[in-house]
């Protein structure tokens, strides 16, 4: 353990940092620029990984477990969203026949 | 004696509101009767009053109760009487019981008479309060007052609205006066920190001739003075207020509430001599008014509305000493002016009534013979107002011209001519009713008939008094004794102290050129209108310089011009474009454009979660920017 | 802590209970359960006790809000059986899921530690994102739930990237070892703690619904099925504003140069957003969700006017608005149930066959408005008065214009009530057991208006 | 306990009224205690004068509980507009006929409105002083748009927006004043009222406070919907609006403005809002002359005189002051007492077109003299109330200002205008069409007028009634 963390420590933080704001930023363009929703759901999950990468990144940068245990609930919840999320898609195929969301547009005004 | 003045204003006002309130109740006989009892017993308390202050007692005065008082300010509810009050007291009290009782004849068959009497009553009331006032803002009150039952009395056959529209204009006109008045009082209070007319009196003696602030005053003043008093130039009213019974024309419209504009200025002489500018607009304005009137008066045919401009133009005249400062002369005048005038109206109400209300005078003519004490009544008032010697006119005419005379010549020349104009359309007037040949509408009468004696008993002694009041006033030239004077002397003392040159020390070659000069010239007009106007030929009216006199030098006009329709116009347009279009649309606007905004405002909502997403992003981006960058 | 763990187990009870098809001991269960925990929760009252290593922290302030919480929960589930009544399966998922949410909600006002911020959190919006698209059958549900998935998660996604900064730059998850930390670099803030504080700012402001992160609100709230609408209205913004407060008053309320002037125009917004974009709405569903947005704002002035004296003021703002919307909402549900429509023109002449709703409703109505002596004034009122003593003045008056604009929409329901003739179809059953819950709350909002100073010094 | 009783009973009588378990006998009902209420306000009024004050103030410290001070005084001024509200409200119960709707509501309305006007006019705390200005508000928005007439729904809203646009513009005014008081901070009157605001303070709280009032009362151009209201609103709500409603405008300068903005007030730009007054007394007056409907023109005349009685405040003369308090009591008397002759006008032609009618004196003359009488009292005619009172604001305001008083007073002459061209077409003339059914008063309706005729006397003739009451204070 000790010795991963020293590995890991070799990498300057700033790097980690950055690498996790990109990533994060993919996926913000990610959600942005597709409409299909499967694909934005993967885009949703790339930010909440970058976050996740994050905290490990400090964790481990500060001796600190906290940041890990948080991880693990980051998992559980992402895992969560993603079967509510599939669940919900299906409702909607259901009833348009597409995954496109700008069809989503009933409500407006 | 305290009680006495108390007493002058509880009779009539206890007259008017048991006629008001049992309006439907009481007999129309019983009505004339109550009401002339009120002003009988008033008539006998300003006798006794007259008498008191006449040996002795030199004023009284009587406070009721507190009316205004808050801080430093005080205005008591307080009568008191003087000799010009006594005066005054005597002329409503002695004229308005004659009128009552000529009224219970004139309105015999009239259903409202009760309410009449009752309108009668009220002015009668109002008008104490007027002279027995002992500051401005309760003599407001009375002035306020008798407004009201002008308002009431000329409107009195409201079926009509051509009456109707005459009362509201004599209303009307009458408060542009009063706010004058108005002005005056607060003027006055400003600056005395009282309105009690002899605080007010012995305050302002301190201060200098020409003072701007008494010049203010005076002209305000003096505009209120113009609206009762119906000067140039707010005099259309009086004619139109003709539009009243008869008796209302004898009473209000000639002998007691128009002559309170000459009543306020002789109240306030102190203030007037002061103001020497001031004095000199009432000169010009009042010979003007003397001038124009007459001139009109000649050229009308009606028969009241003669009378009318006839008091319009005797008013002037009254102005016009009053301009001059003789303010006992106009105050004689007025004294002798409500006898005859009185009586020439109560002629010819009779007349109108003998005719079955017939009043344009060119349907009259030969009623000589058929209605002969009317007619000998009515010349007795005609050779009165004239000035023919030894009538009343005479005596306060004569007392007028003098102070004009001396004053220079050409006011007393101008004096004569307004003297001369009264004859020339006076004896028009005259020959034209009486002497012209009967008109075909007299000849098809038949009804013609002389009127009862309720109504030619109060004519007789009107005129007896028109014969014989002069004489309380005899010119210098006759006698050591001048009672009138005398009498109101007090009343004047401190105005006289103020002026240097007041006291008219006339010599006699004078004073017989102004009696002389215009008798003359009187017999001669006399004559004249005898062969001009008992004959058939009409007057030509409808050229030149006459046409105008007799369209009364479209004033009526003018001010319709000027004031009505403007008036008029700027209140449609502010209901209709201010109001509506721009007000109301601007507020309206204010909501409506909330309104408009959120219809466009809720548009961004496009329903598109893509778009959310953006707006999301880029939110937090501007976010971060101005947070971190800036 | 044990209020959570009852209503937990009522929760699972009533998911088995659904499983053996016992419809009609669901709701008295919850009935009790939610009574025991709400008396549960009240015992750890004035002691300050923190559980699990400062997780969840019970203090006045997280048992008060708590408090209104739980009641607000129960209220909703009085109407539950009203607005489903055709339905005849027993309905354990989404009571359950309610119950969920609930939790959710309760562990947001008492974190004493991100992680349990992030997971009430994240426990309140999953369950909601199922509740919105409960009505399987109908496309606006389906389509509410999605738009509300789509926009939470990637909100989440911020919120956790804030968070995960936030660590990076204080190295601790825990509220008051944040705030030591703050406080000791007042002066030089890393750029870190700035922007992850931002991004958490940014992700609650979202929660809470409040311009330009509302977007989500209108569409949702209209979609959804209008009980899910009441609970989300109303617990889910409550719970929102009371973890944002928490949040900001425990770490970072002596930095307020980091986040005030960013709030204050978001509060602007919402305020003015709300209010203008409620005034055209025909359909009163979504007319209270821009009313809704629009409360969010007045709650964002309290929250940036962090302090003792805000939270009693934004406890009393919740229990004010809670209040009049469940009102609203339950009103509305009574009539849509007859009318089958939510437009305005529903509540024609109301006032004539059901005259307690009508009432009730006028009340609420006024409440939301702010009229006197209602408790929306009282709120309001307070609301103002702290702002003020911090010298937010511009706020305040913006606010003040806000009022005045809603007082215009909220009055259409009032109006129609009243004065407009009723329409064919708008005589509700006037037997309607919901009466009484209804007028009682009314009744509430006019005695909590007359005693505020009762709720304002709780906490 | 006085307070209380003037404050609890109309509330307590109006969640009576709201129950409609009195039926027929709601009106009988709301008139004994409407009269109950002027015993009280009157033996108020004796207290006020003979006794110790002390039973005239409420100071209920529930700060704890209601977040609120309950600290209600009766002082001099309040004591007049407190038996002005008194006064009027039974009148006005009176004066109304059973409705074809919700009757007993109509008279929960009207005393929860007295309520709340009782509140306005006794509140001794500032924030108690504004939420019964805002309660005032609701019973009016009710009765306008409920029993109204024509578009009212709408133009109730209309004003209900437009007043409280006003009335939080007071409320953030209030707020803001209350920041600079001293700690611990206070929103008691006298802690208000002492405070000596620096210029620049004053102007913003100024504008704020005039803004307010100047809607309620309503001064031009702030006015727009007064008209309308007045027109849509049942009679007896324009009695209230134009007796006692618009009356707390005006108060609520006495109480506020005076004190706090004195650097304003004498300030050279006053004669902004004193031009605008004063344009609007003109305004009110010229279009009250070709006004085509009675209830219309009674409305702008009333813009003309509630604009003088503010000029005769903002003077800032004793006159002034004195002259408006005289007004500001008188004028709730005759513009009732006008209200309830178009109500007897328009019960019995079933028009308030000024041009449809015509000789109804000759057959209603007891009619047509009340009318005249009232209609005396508001062209200020001396010896009715209004005299004395716009004597008094013309002093006042002449020494402030020469222009602005001449022209003010030119509303003398055009008040004669409208009225008596009005009262001409409407009782003189020839008889119209819907007059001939016109049956003059009867016994019941001439007792209601009654005490409005007395009043109109008793001012005119005794204003020390008023005047010396406010001796005691000012």
């Amino acid at each position: 353990m000790e010795n991963t963390i020293a590995q890991i420590q070799t990498i300057p933080l700033q790097y980690y940092i950055i690498f996790c704001s990109a990533l994060f930023s993919i996926g913000v363009a990610g959600v942005l620029s597709k409409r299909n929703a499967i694909v934005i759901f993967m885009s949703v999950e790339l930010m909440l990984n970058s976050a996740n990468l994050l905290l490990t990144a400090f964790s481990a940068y500060r001796n600190d477990p906290a940041g890990q245990i948080f991880v693990f609930f980051i998992m559980v919840v992402a895992a969560a969203e993603v079967a509510i999320g599939l669940g919900l898609l299906v409702v909607v195929y259901r009833s348009t026949k597409t995954i496109d969301i700008d069809v989503l547009n009933r409500l407006k005004w | 004696m305290q009680i006495l003045p108390l007493l002058l204003l509880v009779l009539p006002l206890i007259g008017f509101l048991l006629l008001g309130t049992y309006q439907m109740s009481i007999p129309k006989s019983l009505a004339g009767v109550l009401a002339s009892l009120t002003v009988f017993g008033n008539l006998i308390i300003s006798a006794i009053l007259f008498f008191a202050l006449a040996s002795g007692t030199s004023i009284i005065k009587v406070e009721i109760f507190d009316w205004i008082r808050f801080a430093e300010m005080s205005i008591p509810c307080e009568l008191v009487v003087d000799r010009l009050t006594a005066l005054m007291l005597l002329i409503i009290n002695g004229v308005g019981l004659l009128i009552h009782i000529y009224s219970i004849g004139y309105m015999k068959t009239d259903k409202g008479a009760t309410r009449f009497f009752a309108y009668l009553n009220l002015f009668v009331f109002f008008m104490h309060i007027l002279v027995l006032s002992a500051n401005y803002l309760m003599l407001f009150i009375g002035w306020e007052g008798v407004g009201l039952s002008s308002y009431l009395l000329i409107g009195f056959w409201y079926g009509n609205h051509a009456n109707n529209d005459a009362a509201k204009k004599a209303f009307i006109i009458n408060r542009i006066g009063d706010l004058g008045l108005i002005m005056a009082m607060i003027l006055l209070y400003t600056h005395f920190q009282t309105l009690n007319i002899s605080e007010i009196a012995s305050k302002a003696s301190m201060l200098e001739s020409g003072n701007p602030l008494v010049l203010a005053i005076t002209i305000c003043l003096f505009i209120g003075a113009t609206g009762k008093s119906a000067q140039l130039p707010l005099f259309t009213w009086l004619p139109d207020a003709m539009a009243g019974p008869t008796p209302v024309s004898a009473l209000i419209h000639a002998a007691t509430m128009v002559t309170a504009g000459i009543y306020l200025i002789a109240r306030s002489s102190v203030l007037f001599v002061l103001s020497p500018i001031t004095l000199n607009i009432i000169l010009i304005v009042g010979t003007t008014t003397a001038i124009l009137a007459g001139l009109i008066a000649i050229f009308q045919t009606d028969i009241k509305k003669i009378l009318a401009y006839s008091t319009v133009s005797q008013l002037g005249f009254m102005f016009m000493a009053v301009g001059m400062s003789a303010f006992d002369g106009a105050m004689f005048h007025l004294f002798t002016h409500a006898f005859f005038k009185a009586l020439l109206f109560l002629a010819a109400g009779s007349v109108i009534h003998a005719l079955s209300d017939e009043q344009d005078i060119r349907n009259m003519g030969g009623l000589k013979s058929k209605i002969p004490v009317t007619f000998a009544l009515f010349v007795i008032g005609t050779i009165a107002i004239s000035g023919i010697p030894p009538f009343a006119g005479f005596f306060s005419k004569e007392l007028i011209l003098g102070a004009a005379f001396h004053h220079s010549l050409t006011m007393g020349l101008l004096a004569t001519g307004v003297s001369l104009l009264t004859t020339l359309y006076m004896f028009r007037l005259l020959f034209v009713v009486f002497f012209k040949p009967a008109s075909v509408a007299v000849q098809a009468n038949h009804h013609i008939h002389e009127s009862p004696a309720s109504m030619t008993i109060p004519m007789s002694v009107l005129a007896i008094l028109s014969v014989i009041a002069g004489f309380i006033n005899i010119p210098t030239l006759f006698s050591e004794t001048q009672l009138f004077q005398d009498y109101l002397q007090p009343v004047f003392t401190q105005s006289s102290q103020l002026t240097e040159h007041h006291l008219l020390v006339k010599n006699a070659t004078e004073e017989w050129l102004v009696l002389i000069l215009p008798l003359v010239i009187i017999f001669g007009l006399v004559l004249l209108s005898y062969r001009r106007f008992v004959n058939e030929k009409p007057l030509n009216t409808n050229t030149g310089v006459f046409k105008i006199m007799a369209d009364k030098f479209y004033i009526d006009e003018l001010y319709d011009l000027l004031i009505v329709r403007p008036i008029s116009f700027v209140s449609t347009f502010f209901r209709e474009v201010v109001d509506q279009k721009i007000i109301n649309e601007f507020i309206n606007g204010i909501g409506n454009t909330t309104l408009v905004v959120s219809k466009y405002l809720r548009l961004i909502q496009t329903g598109n979660a893509g778009f959310y997403l953006l707006i999301m992003v880029f939110s937090i981006i501007a976010l971060l920017f101005f947070n971190i960058i800036l | 802590m044990y209020a959570i763990i009852t209503i937990s187990i009522v929760a699972l009870v009533v998911l088995l209970l659904g499983a053996l098809e016992n419809k009609k001991v669901l709701l008295p269960i919850i009935y009790m359960g939610l009574t025991i925990a709400f008396v549960l929760n009240l015992v750890d009252w004035g002691k300050s006790i923190h559980y699990y290593n400062e997780m969840y922290i019970a203090d006045n302030f997280s048992i008060a809000f708590n408090a209104v919480l739980i009641f607000t929960t129960i209220l909703v589930f009085v109407f539950a059986p009203i607005y489903y009544k055709p339905v005849l399966r027993p309905l354990e998922d989404i009571y359950a899921l309610i119950l969920f949410a609930l939790i959710g909600a309760m562990s947001m006002t008492a974190f004493g530690n991100l992680v349990m911020f992030f997971v009430g959190i994240e426990t309140l919006s999953i369950a909601l994102y199922i509740l919105a698209g409960s009505k399987k059958f109908d496309p606006n549900s389906n389509e509410a739930a999605m738009k509300y998935f789509l926009t939470g998660s990637f909100a989440s996604g911020f919120l956790l990237f804030g968070i995960a900064l936030i660590y990076g730059a204080s190295g601790s998850l825990n509220l008051e070892e944040i705030r030591t930390y703050v406080i000791s670099h007042e002066t030089m803030m890393p750029l870190m703690l700035n922007i992850g504080l931002l991004l958490v700012a940014v992700g609650m402001t979202f929660k809470i619904g409040a311009a330009p992160f509302h977007f989500w609100a209108p569409d949702v709230y209209e979609g959804s099925p209008t009980l899910i609408t009441t609970f989300m209205a109303t617990v889910g913004k409550v719970a929102a504003v009371a973890a944002f407060f928490r949040l900001m008053n425990s770490s970072f309320g002596e930095v307020q140069g980091l986040w005030k002037a960013s709030l204050s125009v978001f509060a602007l917004a919402t305020i003015l957003i709300g209010n203008i974009s409620a005034l055209n709405q025909d359909n009163v569903k979504r007319m209270f969700a821009y009313s809704g947005i629009a409360h969010a704002g007045y709650m964002l002035i309290g929250i940036i006017a962090v302090g003792k004296d805000a939270a009693g003021v934004l406890l009393l703002y919740s229990l004010s608005y809670t209040f009049a919307t469940i009102i609203a909402f339950a009103v509305l549900i009574l009539v849509r149930e007859e009318t089958g429509t939510f437009s305005i023109s529903s509540f024609n002449g109301l006032s004539k066959h059901n005259p307690t709703e009508a009432f009730a409703m006028t009340i609420a109505m006024l409440s939301l408005s702010g009229i006197p002596p209602l408790v929306g004034f009282a709120a309001k009122y307070n609301l103002f008065l702290t702002a003020i003593h911090q010298g937010n003045l511009l706020l305040v008056i913006v606010a003040i214009i806000g009022s005045m604009i809603s007082v215009y929409y909220y009055l259409r329901p009032v109006v129609a009530m009243y004065f407009n003739p009723p329409s064919a179809t708008s005589a509700i059953d006037s037997s309607s057991n919901y009466k009484k819950q209804i007028f009682i709350s009314a009744v509430l909002i006019i005695i909590l208006g007359l005693v505020p100073g009762l709720i304002l010094d709780l906490i | 306990m006085i307070i209380a009783l003037l404050i609890l009973l109309p509330l307590i009588a109006s969640i009576l009224l709201f129950t409609e378990k009195l039926g027929k006998h709601s009106k009988n009902f709301a008139l004994a205690v409407g009269v109950i209420m002027l015993g009280i306000s009157l033996a108020g009024g004796y207290a006020f004068t003979f006794a110790a004050q002390k039973i005239l103030v409420i100071d209920l410290d529930l700060m704890k509980y209601l977040d609120l001070n309950i600290a209600m005084k009766i002082d001099a001024l309040s004591l007049i507009m407190v038996v002005l509200t008194t006064f009027l409200v039974p009148i006005i119960i009176a004066s109304s006929e059973k409705w074809e709707k919700r009757t007993p509501s109509f008279y929960a309305f009207i005393m929860l409105m007295e309520m709340a006007l009782i509140g306005v006019f006794t509140a001794s705390d500032v924030i108690l002083f504004y939420i019964f200005w805002e309660l005032a508000l609701i019973p009016i928005f009710f009765i306008t748009a409920f029993w109204g007439s024509g578009d009212a729904k709408k133009i109730s809203i209309k004003f209900l927006i437009y007043t409280v646009v006003g009335s939080f513009a007071m409320l953030v005014a209030m707020l803001y004043v209350y920041t600079l008081t001293p700690d611990p901070h206070s929103f008691d009157f006298e802690t208000f009222l002492s405070l000596n605001l620096p210029y620049t303070v004053q102007v913003p709280v100024f504008l704020a406070f005039f803004l307010a009032f100047a809607i309620k009362i309503p001064l031009f151009p702030f006015h727009s919907w007064q008209a309308e209201t007045y027109n849509a609103s049942p009679v007896q709500g324009s009695m209230l609006l134009a007796g006692v409603m618009l009356k707390m405008g005006l108060y609520g300068i006495i109480r506020f403005i005076l004190p706090l903005c004195p650097l304003v007030i004498i300030s050279d730009w006053s004669i902004i809002y004193l031009s605008l007054i004063t344009f609007g007394v003109i305004y009110g007056a010229v279009i009250a002359i070709n006004q085509p409907q009675l209830k219309k023109l009674i409305a702008f005349a009333s813009l003309s005189h509630v604009g003088i009685i503010a000029l005769g405040i903002f003077s800032d003369t004793a006159y002034g002051l004195h002259g408006s308090i005289i007004q500001l009591f008188s004028h709730g008397v005759n513009v009732v007492g006008f209200f309830l002759c178009y109500n007897i006008i328009k019960k019995r032609t079933k028009t308030d077109v000024i041009a449809d009618l015509g000789g109804i004196a000759s057959v209603a003359p007891r009619f047509a003299t009340v009318f005249l009488i009232i209609l005396l009292a508001n062209i200020s005619m001396p010896l009715t109330n209004s005299f004395v009172g716009e004597f008094l604001i013309l002093l006042g305001v002449f020494q402030m200002n020469v222009t602005i008083a001449i022209i003010a007073s030119l509303t003398i002459i055009l008040g004669a205008v409208y009225m008596l061209k009005m009262y001409q077409q409407i009782m003189y003339g020839p008889k119209t069409e819907c007059v001939n059914e016109f049956s003059d008063l009867s016994a019941k309706e001439l007792l209601l007028f009654m005490p409005i005729l007395v009043m109109i006397f008793l001012i005119g003739i005794y204003p020390s009634v008023i005047l010396h009451l406010l001796d005691q204070v000012i």
